[in-house]
């Protein structure tokens, strides 16, 4: 059975990423409620994309356990995103 | 409670979970359904043989593309290619089983019923007459209302899962269970083409799910996702197809190189040239197989940017493609070639598979592909890269690793006529359809006018029909002769070089009495000569009491969870009370799932 | 629930656990599925003919509710798998009910989004926007579900077996899912709720 | 009456002679019919040893300089064949050992990994092959043009589950099946379908564009007919064209002709193609009251049956039936499956589904056969448009 390997994260750290990933959802609601705001999308887009993809890596980063693995899933899951967005980049491209 | 399950008989082949016992069935049925294609394909040529025929009706016709098509892709070549990488993989990387025993049984089961739902529809009288790609606005329910493309929709829905589930569970073997010392580039080049074809399949599979279960809502419950009248794009279905549809074709070709590659190796008596080249190679026709689908769709009015894209993405998959075909011819170079059946097999893959890939060439670029799109020259084109290439690879295959299966060789002679009657009727059905296709033949057509200038063509076209369903015959008399009374055939019976032939044929349940040790690719082979290169008795492995290897226990469960997903499928056929079959298969489902977790395994 | 072949565990190349790794290749698999619905939606959101538009019946509040309630239930799960590693058996029960607590609550919210919906007139075949919507926040929220009966019965087998059961591996795995699912939700949060404007 | 000659299987044999040909073909010819739709024997003339159906006829600039890039292709295709099969059969008949000898006493041959030099060469040269491909390639794509010439004229064709609705905007003229086009002039069709998926394609003027339903799927496809010489038989030259996307269980009955004309003879066609139907004859005249059932789906320019359609286009629901104004100068009936001939359109009106399986036309067997003749007289001889 795994047992309790050193670079585990502590609890603490969990909490604390806890707080960080409400804090960051709770700024996106905010953004979202201002209304001439979120009408803009050349600043909207890329901080929503930004905020997002933040929330993402920290759950797959910690919570996942990807940081503490084998790079081998860090790369099965990279890639696979990676395909998904290149693949349907092109679609929404051809698309238009 | 799975301990007490007897060991031979029916019973312990349906709750086998032994990767060899499953590779067996897989090929089995992939057999089985390849006679339903042969047929299929014999009433369609016979329909062509001479200008308006009545010998079918127009919609029988189509009904005859579509489940040809098919059943030849996802029941023959994709199965066939299962019972390869099921059986072998193990083996040759030195796996005891593979990662996941029951989830191998499960994805047979499920394939089998899928299988059996698609063909199905010959019992219910309603074919799918939409193509083997089902183009949305005609297979919709206002153009094709009968159940007939349900069964399509559904039995493919059901065999994407079972080759779902089997792709996770080969990807995780292969990277998890190699045996000591054999690195990924140490590994058989029939592994690498078998985890790039289990990438190409986890990534591309969902594509399909999602597009069919699309499909399904707008049959059965009125939605209009590709339904013009509802904001639909008709072309959405087809983008959506082909961007599982291209990385599929990859899919169908991938372990036939692995194959071809194997076979070449072992009887020229030489390694495989530039083994790193045709690694590299294979993973750049995998990655590239997910950026060129729209190939397919040149006539839809993509626009001049998405066909320049497209295509230049199309011609540069032919390079990594040359550079295996010329290592393939490299292979042979300076080699001590022995024609056996299944070297006969592998060099005709070379040569159909060139010619298949040039005609390929030929419509990559959009203002040629504006004549041939739906012309029969793409008839002929993917003919000879799936039936040159694929199938030609996956009967060497057959041959190569009956004696490993049974113990027993396929008969030489039967075999040797077997391939010329394949390869005269493949090249007298096919090549005529080149000029069909530059005459201006349509796709998919049921019948013709005289006066078009096709029918000599379509005359020789059947007749090589005829002489292929000769050989097809052949086959499966040799098969069941070499069964019994084939010449016997010891571990290493064709000198190989990779670790299945150190195992007996055929080989125990436990596969490896001792755990082997790999140094360099090709070990095998390197072990049978002494540093003076004469030859020296190789290691084969040891026989040992059955009882000390603890194995996985069988388990019927698959077949339980395999059904339930079967019945989930059929609720759409039964109308009103369809929805209580589902749940009721929902409900064996979470039974199976259930009993699976809490069984010893 | 002993493992699929603990008797025989070969000794693995790469060292991850035969299961761990299978469930990150099903996650690869699943990224593909809700990377075509969400192209999917992309492409159909502003295409629907008839019915409400996706500005006039977005509620942002409750959804923004539903994305915190997912991401503690995200926590939950760390910290009870943390509890199973320490072999704490209060801490591994106590979290593994407030992860089936969180995804009940996620799918309530969800239930009353739908029908609010409904009621509104957006049903499942008013518009091609409607359809799209429904199928790709549906197929998320059957993720729940199947996580939330997952981690239900990880609980249900906890209490029968008793406290010296502890599931490393298979909770971890069923941890890696749920996570992948609240990832999903995060992308959809950010991909349906907030881009209505862009 | 006709001599439907016998059907053509019999003529390859002849020529090529093969026994297997023989012996299987007498097995199974006799379940299939001898010819009886298409085999006119006025239609077996016109099929010279060039197929109508050809691709390489090139009679356009679209289609010249699509067989340009594929005269290239070709020959870079035949290049690389020759590089792979050359080698593959030296190797083959060099390094064959003879059957039977004991390989396990043989010493190996030398084992030879790779060589880097040699990958690295045809990696490049296929790359350098295909660029010869690729440039002309983008060239030809580039050239069709997205939107319509001012000076071309435009032509709306929809596509129906199996026959083809060609519309000119500029003349106000809608018909069916014969596409009529001035020698000369640059064309720009505005493709469209009224059901399901189909693809106009007249290979001899170049390459096919899918017709896709939907209001915004519309596809265009642009070429400069012919010059006049072309045109070799009086009433203008017959290019044949056909559906070539799977539409249905007719999908193969679903062809059309294109009628090349010179300028002049056109723009008669186009002011004498709105001429209402001359009745001469009692017969014809009983035709045309006939016709008033034939209304509800087809219409005839300058009858009733023109503003009913009107009125029925307003509503949003156009007729199902083709237009059918100059059927009697059509060479083909049911969209170049039968001949246009009065027993042909006797059968046809008696039982469509017989000849088009599928085709949504009501059968009309209750009309007795007098009736018949009548509404064939009417609508055969009254709607010929001399040019």
């Amino acid at each position: 059975m795994v047992g309790q390997d050193s670079n585990h994260a502590s609890v603490r750290t969990y909490w604390n990423l806890a707080g960080i990933l409400c804090v960051i959802t709770f700024i996106e609601w905010v953004i979202f409620k201002i209304e001439d705001l979120r009408t803009w999308s050349a600043f909207m887009l890329p901080t929503l994309i930004a905020l997002s993809l933040a929330k993402l890596i920290m759950v797959c980063g910690w919570y996942m356990h990807l940081k503490y693995d084998h790079k081998l899933l860090t790369y099965v899951f990279g890639f696979s995103v990676f395909l998904t967005m290149m693949t349907f980049t092109i679609l929404m491209l051809a698309l238009r | 409670m799975a301990k007490n399950l007897p060991q031979t008989g029916i019973i312990s082949w349906i709750t086998t979970v032994d990767h060899k016992r499953i590779g067996i069935m897989y090929a089995v049925t992939a057999l089985f359904f390849l006679l339903f294609g042969g047929i299929e394909a014999i009433l369609m040529r016979t329909q062509l043989m001479v200008p308006n025929n009545d010998f079918v009706t127009g919609s029988t016709f189509n009904g005859l593309v579509t489940l040809h098509g098919t059943t030849m892709i996802f029941l023959f070549v994709m199965p066939l290619s299962a019972a390869f990488f099921n059986y072998l993989t193990p083996l040759m990387i030195g796996a005891p089983d593979v990662a996941y025993p029951r989830m191998n049984a499960l994805s047979y089961w499920i394939f089998l019923f899928g299988g059996l739902l698609l063909n199905f529809s010959f019992v219910a009288g309603m074919l799918p007459d939409g193509g083997w790609f089902n183009y949305a606005n005609l297979s919709g329910p206002k153009y094709s209302p009968t159940h007939g493309i349900d069964f399509w929709v559904l039995g493919v829905q059901v065999v994407g899962l079972a080759s779902l589930i089997a792709a996770i569970n080969f990807f995780v073997t292969i990277l998890n269970m190699r045996c000591k010392g054999m690195t990924l580039l140490k590994m058989p080049i029939f592994i690498w083409t078998t985890l790039v074809t289990q990438v190409l399949l986890i990534l591309s599979l969902p594509v399909i799910t999602v597009a069919l279960v699309m499909m399904s809502f707008d049959r059965s419950f009125g939605t209009g996702f590709f339904d013009p009248e509802m904001g639909g794009q008709v072309i959405m279905w087809q983008h959506l197809f082909w961007i599982f549809g291209h990385p599929e074709v990859y899919i169908l070709i991938l372990p036939a190189m692995g194959i071809v590659s194997e076979i070449l190796a072992t009887f020229s008596r030489k390694p495989l040239f530039g083994y790193s080249v045709m690694v590299y190679s294979t993973c750049a026709i995998g990655f590239l197989g997910f950026a060129v689908w729209a190939h397919h769709m040149f006539t839809t009015g993509l626009g001049p940017w998405a066909q320049a894209l497209f295509s230049a993405g199309t011609m540069l998959i032919a390079v990594p493609t040359g550079v295996k075909i010329f290592n393939w011819i490299s292979t042979l170079w300076g080699g001590q070639i022995s024609f056996t059946t299944p070297m006969l097999f592998a060099v005709s893959f070379i040569a159909m598979f060139t010619m298949g890939g040039l005609s390929g060439v030929m419509h990559s670029s959009p203002p040629i592909d504006y004549q041939h799109q739906d012309s029969y020259f793409v008839v002929a084109h993917f003919h000879y890269v799936l039936y040159g290439g694929a199938v030609m690879a996956l009967f060497g295959g057959i041959f190569y690793w009956f004696p490993k299966v049974t113990g027993r060789f396929m008969d030489e002679t039967m075999g040797k006529i077997q391939f010329w009657l394949y390869m005269v009727g493949f090249n007298l059905t096919f090549f005529p359809m080149h000029f069909l296709g530059i005459q201006g033949m349509p796709r998919r057509i049921y019948t013709y006018a005289g006066d078009q200038g096709w029918n000599l063509w379509n005359l020789m076209a059947t007749m090589g029909a005829y002489i292929t369903a000769l050989g097809g015959v052949l086959f499966f008399v040799n098969l069941i002769y070499s069964c019994f009374n084939g010449k016997r055939a010891g571990a290493d019976c064709w000198d190989g070089r990779t670790l299945e032939w150190t195992l007996a044929s055929p080989p125990p349940e436990y596969n490896f009495a001792v755990d082997p040790e790999v140094t360099q690719l090709d070990d095998f082979w390197v072990r049978k000569f002494d540093a003076t290169g004469n030859r020296v008795e190789p290691a084969l492995q040891p026989e040992i009491d059955p009882a000390t290897k603890h194995l996985p226990n069988p388990s019927f469960w698959p077949l339980v969870l395999a059904f339930g997903i079967l019945l989930l499928a059929c609720g759409p056929f039964f109308d009103a009370k369809g929805i209580w079959l589902s749940v009721f298969g929902l409900g064996v489902m979470l039974l199976g799932t259930y009993g699976w977790s809490y069984e010893e395994a | 629930m002993v493992s699929d072949h603990e008797g025989a565990l070969h000794a693995t190349n790469t060292g991850i656990d035969n299961r761990k790794f299978g469930m990150w290749v099903l996650i690869a698999s699943e990224c593909f599925l809700f990377g075509t619905l969400i192209a999917n939606y992309l492409v159909n959101r502003a295409r629907g003919l008839s019915g409400p538009k996706a500005q006039e019946i977005y509620e942002i509040d409750i959804t923004t509710l539903s994305t915190f309630d997912l991401l503690m239930s995200s926590v939950a799960m760390v910290l009870a798998l943390h509890g199973c590693q320490n072999r704490d058996v209060g801490k591994f029960r106590f979290w593994t009910g407030i992860v089936v607590l969180g995804g009940v609550i996620f799918l309530g919210f969800q239930y009353y989004e739908f029908s609010h919906f409904v009621h509104n007139g957006l049903g499942l075949t008013t518009s091609i926007f409607g359809s799209s919507f429904y199928l790709l926040t549906g197929c998320h929220g059957l993720h729940v579900l199947a996580g939330v009966l997952w981690m239900s019965t990880i609980l249900a087998t906890s209490f029968v077996r008793g406290d010296k059961w502890f599931p490393d591996v298979p909770l971890e795995v069923a941890g890696l899912y749920w996570h992948f699912v609240d990832v999903v939700w995060i992308v959809i949060f950010t991909v349906v709720y907030l881009f209505v404007y862009i | 009456m006709e001599i439907l000659k016998k059907s053509t299987w019999r003529d390859p044999l002849q020529r090529l002679g093969l026994g297997w040909m023989a012996f299987s073909t007498s097995v199974f010819a006799e379940g299939s019919k001898q010819a009886k739709a298409f085999d006119e024997v006025e239609y077996q003339l016109r099929a010279t040893l060039e197929s109508p159906m050809n691709t390489i006829a090139g009679l356009t600039e679209w289609a010249r300089g699509i067989n340009h890039v594929y005269g290239i292709t070709t020959l870079v295709v035949t290049l690389v064949f020759l590089a792979v099969s050359i080698p593959l059969i030296m190797a083959i008949v060099k390094f064959r050992v003879p059957e039977g000898t004991d390989l396990k006493q043989l010493k190996p041959p030398k084992q030879v990994h790779g060589n880097v030099q040699l990958e690295f060469v045809w990696a490049v040269i296929p790359v350098i092959l295909l660029l010869f491909i690729a440039v002309p390639t983008w060239e030809a794509i580039f050239e069709q043009p997205e939107e319509a010439p001012e000076d071309a004229l435009v032509v709306k064709v929809i596509g129906h589950q199996w026959w083809w609705e060609f519309q000119y905007p500029k003349y106000g003229i809608t018909t069916a099946n014969e596409l009529h086009l001035p020698a000369e002039t640059p064309v720009f069709f505005e493709l469209t379908s009224a059901d399901v998926i189909h693809s106009f394609w007249i290979p001899k003027m170049g390459g096919k564009k899918d017709c896709l339903p939907g209001k915004d799927a519309m596809n265009s496809m642009f070429f400069v007919t012919p010059a006049a010489s072309e045109i070799k038989t009086l009433g203008g030259e017959y290019f044949q064209g056909q559906c070539a996307e799977l539409c249905g269980s007719s999908h193969a009955l679903m062809r059309f002709d294109t009628v090349l004309h010179t300028r002049e003879e056109f723009g008669r066609w186009t002011q004498v193609h709105n001429q209402p139907p001359q009745v001469t004859s009692a017969l014809q005249e009983k035709g045309q009251e006939l016709f008033a059932q034939c209304a509800v789906c087809h219409t005839l320019a300058g009858t009733p049956s023109e503003e009913q359609e009107k009125s029925m286009l307003a509503l949003g629901t156009p007729k199902q039936g083709p237009n059918l104004s100059n059927l009697g100068s059509r060479k083909m009936l049911g969209a170049g499956t039968r001949w246009n001939n009065q027993r042909n359109f006797i059968e046809w009106v008696k039982n469509p589904q017989s000849i088009k399986p599928g085709a949504t036309m009501t059968a009309f067997g209750h009309l007795s056969e007098e009736e018949l003749l009548a509404l064939s007289a009417y609508l055969m001889q009254s709607t010929v448009k001399k040019i």
